[in-house]
């Protein structure tokens, strides 16, 4: 019997994408995703460039269609542990963590008033805290608490619960195997920040200072750590001169091999973030090549004419810290002026490239990888496509395009089974 | 030392010294430098380098044989490796240096003093199977002149000579040569041989 | 646990004593070490120089055909050896044309290599094969309150990056100091190039960087350092004279071979430990802990 | 419609300690006549939601109010089956948690909340979908290169039917030029064969796919699911009912003949990206002037792009396009030079791995801005350049060929044959011209080109309107398939510069945009952003004045005109986004479940206190799609905001219908506030400028409003994104204080 669902793994920009497009075509779509909400990554993110709008509108978008398009239904918290069987039908069998929060949870807040310890939050990189029971964030879809086991105080602690008006609290709740049924698969597991620990040279870890990109973009959100404030991480103060590291990472053989593609974008955007909150700071990016491509050129022209940032073309080669003052001075050849340049600076963004999250989990199926972990293009197991930045570095609109084509791919699989 | 300035008339691109380099047996690495700068933040001895690694390679590029060859970029290595771990496309900067400073010495290009300790260095390698300083030393300072001693003496070497000697760190007699040497020199050329068929 | 061993020729000349150090050290910890017999020179930094890679490493990969008869994996100390032999046997293993190539040279002298053999640096073997553990259990003299910067140097790191420990911010050799019961000072030179063969060459250079890497040691709070490379071993301490007449400065901090401070550390008669090679003297920073001539 | 509404009030989550509950029963079933009203401090859990369902049994209730939290909590709480419409009224976000509890103006916006929802409840019906006969699911595809071909062939393989135009005698298109292709998959260091054969061999053999060579759109008709196109094909004329088009027509080099500061006409040996594949394609790459080989080649990149008085875009493709011509040399002769003076080197993404192997070729690159190109020895050619790398002038001689990467235009930046993307003044279209001569109805509309491809028979004009640059693209990063056209698609580099890779890439997800567009119009349903609605703008014609405004306003081309001027809606085309309700004057367009009468009778719900009392009163109209999340973030954050304001959710400003405005200041209320999305150049409205006509309606009313001694500053527009939330407090105490200084709506009490 051929089975005419499609799983989608992955609930970010693209596995959201992949799943919406192909449920409103009238196909039914599980779609499975490992954080307590769905958004993944985007939903970290301050602005998008080049228009500086707000990721969470695009979501609400989203989400409104998942509200109302029975056809979806989602798992959050969820992990495909294995897929068996063939194109058109495929077992999958899906572990659901515990919540430790149930389904009568109003979202009221009361049981993180209640609970007295805090763990570190991840969903600002572990610039902030949180209580143990939480909201993952405002916007969170779909909009419950939930319990870091890790934090939880546990036993004795009933603090929460005892405030809980609707017993939504569950200590108890145990991890979870289900088995669905499915036609074809859709990978979109998205991507991780590269991990700038292991760019020696950088110093990031050690020097406070130095912050990467998502990090920044978490510190200009409004519901970020620092309530959209760009301040440094040391001392809380504000900057009066910032360095942006392209290629962090990326373009790199002894990291990331690939160019993430979107990192000069991200970081010609943040120099807009820095520039508003500062008129007078010195922001300087130091770059291989500007690749602002196709009509985001124009936003690269907009922000060398309007934000007076210096761009300086070499790649920054060392970051050295003052310890007195925890001030960074990076080092790079200024290839025009062909000279050594060791410049100060109150903090320095590290354009950390993407990594795919095959990198580190790959697909439960026999599936063939690139260098960097990226899906080759072309598929092994009939039936399972990539969607969006497991296949390669992309930036939002061109992940939405893939995992719209994914999308078709998912349903002609299932359609060819219905056939033949 | 090599002169910096910029001329007035256009240099004109010239393929034929570059494709000198890219034959060398870690020469062709040069050519992926994507021009990045890395190498120059990275080395030990920037600061007294004529060009970083990679102006040199953009010298090498555009054709400036005498500008490359008489330069101290490669003498100036101290093989730390710092820039061959940070390459970002792979390049062995190290090696590429060591295939320059051997077709500097081939092509007489030996006006720094370092040409002449990595000769020394070989001679003794290849006469004895092993090194000893005082061996090397001599070889050294017949190549150069008295000259060198002078210098040296003028920096204190002298005493630090006494020191090490007080503190009983210098053999007095060299090591003997390898029981092999001979087998070894034979590897040796024969290595060479092959070296040579393979450049060509 | 057996080892080949590979000393170089400065380790049977001006850093004979990190040798003999090393040997007590091994010995104490149940190492058993067996000399790669006949070894030859691995051609240091400047053999490829002259005569290319290719050369110098079917020179060095001689060393190898010979150990290869024991099988056993082979113990470097000196960092350019250490470098050259990684680098040649990585070769050998990763390039199946240059193995091929390297063992035609190699039969002239009646020598094979299969490239069966690991090339370890004796940081490496000492914190991962022997371990932390082993060598805290080893100590009879802690040696508390000590101030150690450990200088890594360069090559022993970047030869083969990531072999054992980071290339650019070691923590192996911190490690090693620490459970001797010592303290490892941080400090931001532990990595930096010494100058290396320059000393006789271009001897400024190898003033200026040894004196910056001293003076970075100092001012981070260290009374010593340590190091595991014989080059930035005698760049550091023979020419201390020079590095202090030329910079007007006046640097006093000694430095050891960590094989000798674990001897200390172990308690290993004082001959063994050859403190008195040392030309910085040692004893008055080491006097607190009982250590005299 | 007789209806029959539950009220069902929760006084869960701070609402009991905050509310009087019991007043607010009084008022839903006292004074609205709510026929079932119960509190329960948890409707969402289970024994809640059973409650209400009792009750819907019981009763025989068709619409239910919930009134406690926003509905982006448990949001699938209450679903009672497709008989009864459930209303979320949210007094927890909006009243108990961004108020003062127990404070009587906290307790008279909950109650006035109930007031203006039970009157909605009275109005609103439930939609009935339009349901097309003699609907079409074919796929059109016009455009028969490599997106085309694409877009065709992933239709039919989801078992679609599909028909493909293009204007040549043969498909391919831009395919036909190439020698070889850039590397489409891992590992990209590798050139490819363009395949061509095998691809259109496999669209001529797949029975799904009827292709017209040769042949042109003479005009498309209709809508989605019945657009009637009329093809011209060797001087017949053939008709095809299709279901969804994407178009895919590529775009075309940038005239060399603009490029006669790099050379370009000099020399028969400097010549363009395209004609060196013609070059390659024939076999030996040579000299056009003498045919000698070429032994030293020069790419020059960005030759018109990235060029503010040409291209000021780049045209993302060259990079790596020079980088394969390259190799094609290299693949020749090992021993030829080939130089490339770029700018930055844009082989993004996994094209770095192309960039190392065009390096390990030998090709040379040069970071630097060329000066002159001149002639040299021999037939030869000199560049000059800066070399940027080496800060010196510098020069590269004895060139056989000079190759200028001339970039892309789309192929909708043209009319009558001529580039209008940029540089150029863009022309007024039709419809902006003929809005702007009447004089109180400036509609700023997209600039649409004239450029003979679809020929759409819309009253606002005959293709798709530009975004920028004569590019098709979508306003959207999260939605690029957002169209301004229903049911039509732009994919590839028609729709923004791109390479082959993404070009596939966008080909196949058009193709599902326009199944999905089909599939969604055979329901009923309209497409994104309101997916799955099935209302539909009803026209009570004998009332219309044929003003146009309708017509003129509609983001979406949906409404078309006849000879009367009337307007002629097609209902296919239609987005639900209700920008025509807003601009009618006659406010004869309505939908069943949204309507001018229902907004006013929400507005005359909620009570006006009297002068005396000193609480100006002000109301709100705020879109749903973001301002309204940003006032429930506001609550969800606990931030507290002036208890005087009532909102009423609009689908989007560009519904806002002056008579509202008109309403409310002669019930007195003291202030308006319009809170819509931030409009200009990167504008947020997904239904385009609805925040921005909203202004405009507003500018009119203003004179009205001082004509009548009304100060026009009672009435203010705001821009509000969904991440403004902290702002809200702000703007609202700032707008209060301008109203009290203001003092009383004088029409209070009339």
């Amino acid at each position: 019997m051929v089975n005419n669902s499609i799983l989608v793994v992955g609930g970010g920009i693209s596995g959201l994408t992949t799943a919406v497009e192909a449920a409103e075509v009238g196909y039914e779509v599980f779609l499975v995703e490992k954080n307590s909400y769905l958004g993944g990554k985007v939903t970290q993110i301050n602005q998008y460039f080049p228009k500086l709008c707000p990721p969470n509108c695009g979501l609400e978008i989203n989400f409104k269609r998942i509200k109302s398009n029975p056809k979806i239904r989602f798992y959050t918290l969820a992990e495909v542990e294995n897929i068996s069987g063939r194109e058109g039908d495929f077992d999958v069998t899906i572990k659901l963590n515990p919540r430790y929060v149930n389904e009568n949870c109003t979202a009221c807040g009361k049981c993180a008033e209640a609970c007295p310890v805090e763990r570190s939050n991840d969903f600002n990189y572990g610039m902030d805290k949180t209580k143990a029971i939480y909201l993952p964030h405002e916007f969170a879809f779909p909009m419950k608490y939930i319990i870091d086991p890790k934090a939880c105080a546990g036993n004795g602690c009933t603090k929460c619960a005892d405030v809980c008006q609707y017993n939504a609290i569950e200590p108890g709740m145990e991890a979870k195997t289900v088995t669905i049924k499915v036609g074809s698969v859709v990978w979109a597991t998205g991507w991780n920040p590269y991990d700038a620990a292991k760019i020696s040279c950088y110093g990031f870890g050690t020097y406070p200072n130095v912050i990467t990109n998502v990090m920044l973009e978490r510190m200009a959100a409004v519901n970020g750590p620092t309530k959209g404030k760009i301040v440094r991480p040391s001392d809380g103060k504000e900057i009066k001169s910032i360095a942006f590291v392209q290629c962090a990472g990326s373009r790199d053989e002894n990291h990331l091999h690939t160019c993430s593609t979107v990192c000069c974008m991200a970081s010609l955007k943040q120099v807009t973030y820095v520039r508003k909150q500062y008129p007078d700071a010195k922001i300087v990016v130091y770059y291989i090549d500007i690749r602002s491509r196709g009509k985001h050129e124009d936003f690269y022209v907009k922000v060398q004419n309007e934000a007076n940032a210096v761009f300086i073309k070499g790649k920054a080669g060392e970051i050295k810290e003052d310890p007195s003052n925890n001030n960074l001075i990076v080092i790079a050849e200024d290839q025009t002026s062909q000279v050594l340049t060791e410049e100060q600076y109150d903090m320095v963004v590290l354009a950390t490239g993407m990594q795919p999250a095959t990198a580190a989990a790959q697909v439960p199926a026999e599936m063939t990888y690139d260098e960097d972990g990226f899906l080759a293009s072309d598929p092994v197991t009939p039936g399972i496509y990539g969607a969006g930045c497991v296949n390669k570095p992309l930036d939002v609109a061109a992940a939405v395009q893939d995992a719209t084509a994914a999308a078709l791919k998912a349903i002609q699989s299932v359609r060819r089974q219905n056939n033949g | 030392m090599v002169d910096n300035k910029i001329s007035s008339a256009p240099v004109k691109y010239d393929n034929s010294f570059a494709k000198e380099i890219y034959a060398l047996e870690n020469g062709h690495y040069a050519q992926i430098c994507m021009q990045c700068g890395m190498c120059a933040v990275s080395c030990a001895t920037h600061d007294i380098m004529d060009y970083s690694p990679r102006r040199l390679f953009n010298l090498v590029r555009v054709g400036k044989k005498e500008e490359v060859m008489r330069s101290n970029t490669m003498w100036m290595c101290t093989a730390c490796c710092m820039c061959k771990v940070r390459c970002p496309r792979g390049i062995p900067l190290v090696d590429v240096m060591h295939d320059l400073k051997a077709m500097a010495i081939k092509q007489g290009y030996v006006d720094y003093p370092h040409a002449a300790f990595h000769q020394a260095f070989w001679q003794e390698a290849f006469s004895r199977g092993r090194v000893f300083e005082g061996g090397i030393m001599a070889r050294f300072i017949l190549k150069r002149g008295l000259g060198e001693i002078k210098k040296l003496l003028a920096l204190g070497m002298k005493d630090m000579g006494m020191g090490m000697l007080k503190h009983g760190r210098v053999p007095l007699v060299p090591p003997r040569k390898i029981k092999g040497l001979k087998e070894l020199q034979q590897i040796i050329q024969r290595a060479q041989a092959l070296q040579e068929k393979e450049a060509k | 646990m057996r080892y080949s061993i590979y000393p170089g020729c400065t380790m049977e000349g001006p850093a004979l004593f990190f040798l003999k150090a090393t040997e007590a050290v091994a010995e104490a910890l149940g190492m058993h070490l067996d000399e790669i017999p006949d070894w030859n020179c691995c051609g240091a930094s400047e053999v490829s120089g002259v005569v290319g890679e290719f050369t110098q490493q079917v020179m060095t990969a001689r060393n190898l055909a010979i150990a290869e008869a024991k099988g056993q994996d082979v113990l470097v100390a000196c960092s350019s050896c250490y470098m050259n032999m990684g680098l040649t046997n990585k070769h050998f293993k990763d390039d199946p044309h240059f193995a091929q190539m390297a063992n035609e040279a190699l039969a002239a002298g009646g020598l094979k290599y299969n490239g069966t053999l690991k090339v370890r640096q004796i940081v490496d073997i000492l914190v991962n094969d022997i371990g932390l553990d082993k060598i805290k259990a080893r100590v009879k003299k802690p040696l508390t309150g000590l101030k150690v910067a450990g200088y890594v140097g360069c090559q022993t790191v970047r030869a083969l990056p990531w072999e054992y420990d980071d290339p650019e911010r070691p923590v192996l050799l911190d490690q090693l100091i620490e459970a001797l019961g010592a303290t490892a000072v941080p400090f931001p030179m532990k990595a930096r190039c010494c100058g290396s063969s320059h000393a006789i060459a271009q001897t400024e250079i190898v003033l200026e960087h040894s004196k910056e890497i001293l003076e970075s040691a100092a001012s981070n709070g260290a009374s010593m350092l340590v190091t595991n490379c014989p080059m930035c071993q005698m760049n550091l301490d023979a020419f201390r004279g020079m590095i202090n007449q030329v910079h007007k400065t006046n640097l006093t901090l000694p430095i050891l071979f960590f094989t000798q401070l674990m001897a200390i550390a172990f308690d290993l008669p004082p001959a063994v430990a050859g403190l008195k090679h040392c030309v910085v003297s040692p004893y008055e920073v080491l006097a607190p802990l009982g250590v005299g001539k | 419609m007789a209806k029959k509404t539950g009220v069902f009030i929760c006084s869960g989550c701070g609402i009991g300690e905050s509310l009087d509950v019991d007043a607010l029963v009084k008022v839903a079933a006292k004074e609205c006549k709510a026929p079932v009203c119960k509190t329960n401090p948890f409707f969402c859990g289970a024994e809640g939601v059973e409650l209400i369902k009792q009750d819907i049994a019981a009763g025989e209730l068709d619409c239910i109010l919930v009134v406690g939290c926003s509905n982006r909590v448990n949001y699938n709480a209450f679903d009672f089956g497709p008989s009864v419409t459930v209303e979320r009224v949210n007094i927890r976000e909006q009243v108990a948690w961004s108020h003062e509890p127990n404070d009587e103006d906290t307790q008279a916006m909950a109650e006035d909340i109930i007031r203006m929802f039970m009157a909605k409840a009275k109005t609103v019906e439930a939609p009935v979908p339009y349901i097309v006969e003699d609907l079409s699911k074919t796929i059109m595809v016009v455009g028969g290169g490599m997106a085309g071909m694409t877009a065709a062939i992933e239709s039919a393989k989801a078992n679609y039917q599909v028909v493909l135009v293009e204007k040549e005698a043969s498909l391919g298109g831009w395919l036909n030029k190439l020698y070889k292709l850039a590397p489409l998959k891992t590992p990209f260091t590798s050139l490819e064969d363009t395949n061509l054969e095998a691809r259109i061999n496999e669209i001529n053999s797949n029975p799904n796919i009827k292709v017209y060579t040769s042949a042109n759109i003479e005009k498309t008709a209709g809508g989605p699911g019945l657009f009637d196109v009329t093809i011209k094909q060797n001087g017949s004329e053939i008709s095809e009912r299709v279901g969804a088009i994407v178009l895919a027509t590529g775009a075309v080099p940038y005239d060399p003949e603009k490029l006669g500061h790099l050379g370009f006409g000099t020399s028969p040996n400097v010549i363009t990206q395209s004609m060196f594949e013609e070059i390659a394609k024939k076999g030996t790459i040579a000299r056009p002037s003498d045919g000698k080989e070429v032994k030293k080649i020069a790419f020059i990149q960005c030759a018109g792009s990235r060029d503010a008085e040409r291209l000021p875009y780049c045209s993302a493709a060259c990079c790596v396009e020079s980088m394969k011509q390259a190799l094609y040399l290299k693949e020749q002769d090992s021993e030829a030079q080939a130089y490339v003076f770029y700018k930055d080197i844009r082989s993004s993404g996994q094209y770095e791995h192309f960039y190392k192997a065009a390096q390990t070729a030998g090709v040379i690159f040069v970071k630097g801005d060329v000066t002159g190109v001149s002639a040299g020895n021999g037939g030869t050619l000199v560049i000059e350049a800066d070399d940027i790398l080496m800060g010196e002038k510098t020069m590269a001689d004895e060139l056989d060929l000079i190759v200028l990467a001339n970039g892309m235009v789309p192929t909708t930046a043209f009319t009558e044959g001529a580039y209008v993307g940029c540089g150029v003044q863009v022309p007024e279209p039709e419809a902006g011209a003929e809005a702007a001569a009447a004089a109180d109805a400036p509609v700023p509309a997209a600039p649409i080109i004239k450029s003979n491809i679809l020929n759409l028979v819309y009253r606002q004009g005959p293709e798709l309107p530009d975004l920028k640059y004569g590019f098709p693209d979508s306003h959207y990063i999260c939605f690029p398939y957002e169209t301004r056209r229903t049911g039509i698609y732009a994919a590839g580099s028609v729709r923004r510069p791109m390479d082959m890779v993404q070009a596939i890439e966008d080909a196949t997800g058009a193709a599902l945009k326009a199944i999905q567009c089909v599939e969604m119009t055979a329901q009923g349903a309209a497409v994104h952003p309101r997916a799955g609605d099935t209302s539909l703008p009803d026209f009570q014609l004998n009332r219309c004045t044929q003003c146009k405004r309708c017509t003129d306003e509609c983001p979406f081309g949906a409404i078309n005109e006849d000879e009367k001027g009337n307007p002629l809606i097609n209902p296919t085309r239609c987005r639900r986004c209700s920008t025509c309700m807003g601009a009618c004057p006659e406010r004869i367009i309505s939908f069943k479940n949204y309507s001018v009468p229902m907004i006013g009778n929400m507005l005359k719900a909620f009570e006006v206190p009297e002068e005396d009392e000193e609480k100006p009163r002000i109301l709100i109209f705020a879109c749903e799609n973001d301002a309204i999340p940003a006032i429930d973030m506001a609550g969800i954050n606990r931030l507290q905001y002036n208890p005087w304001v009532r909102i009423i959710p609009v689908r989007c400003l560009g519904s806002l219908s002056l008579v509202w405005i008109n309403d409310a200041m002669s019930r007195g209320v003291d202030g308006v506030l319009l809170l819509g999305c931030k409009h200009g150049d990167d504008y947020q409205c997904h239904f385009m400028k609805g925040s921005e006509l909203a202004e405009i309606r507003l500018s009119k009313v203003s004179e009205t409003l001082d004509r009548l001694g009304l100060e026009s500053e009672r009435v203010q527009a705001k821009t509000i994104s969904i991440m403004d939330y902290e702002e809200i407090p702000k703007m609202l105490a700032e707008f209060m204080e301008k109203i009290e200084d203001l003092g009383p709506n004088p029409m209070k009490g009339f």
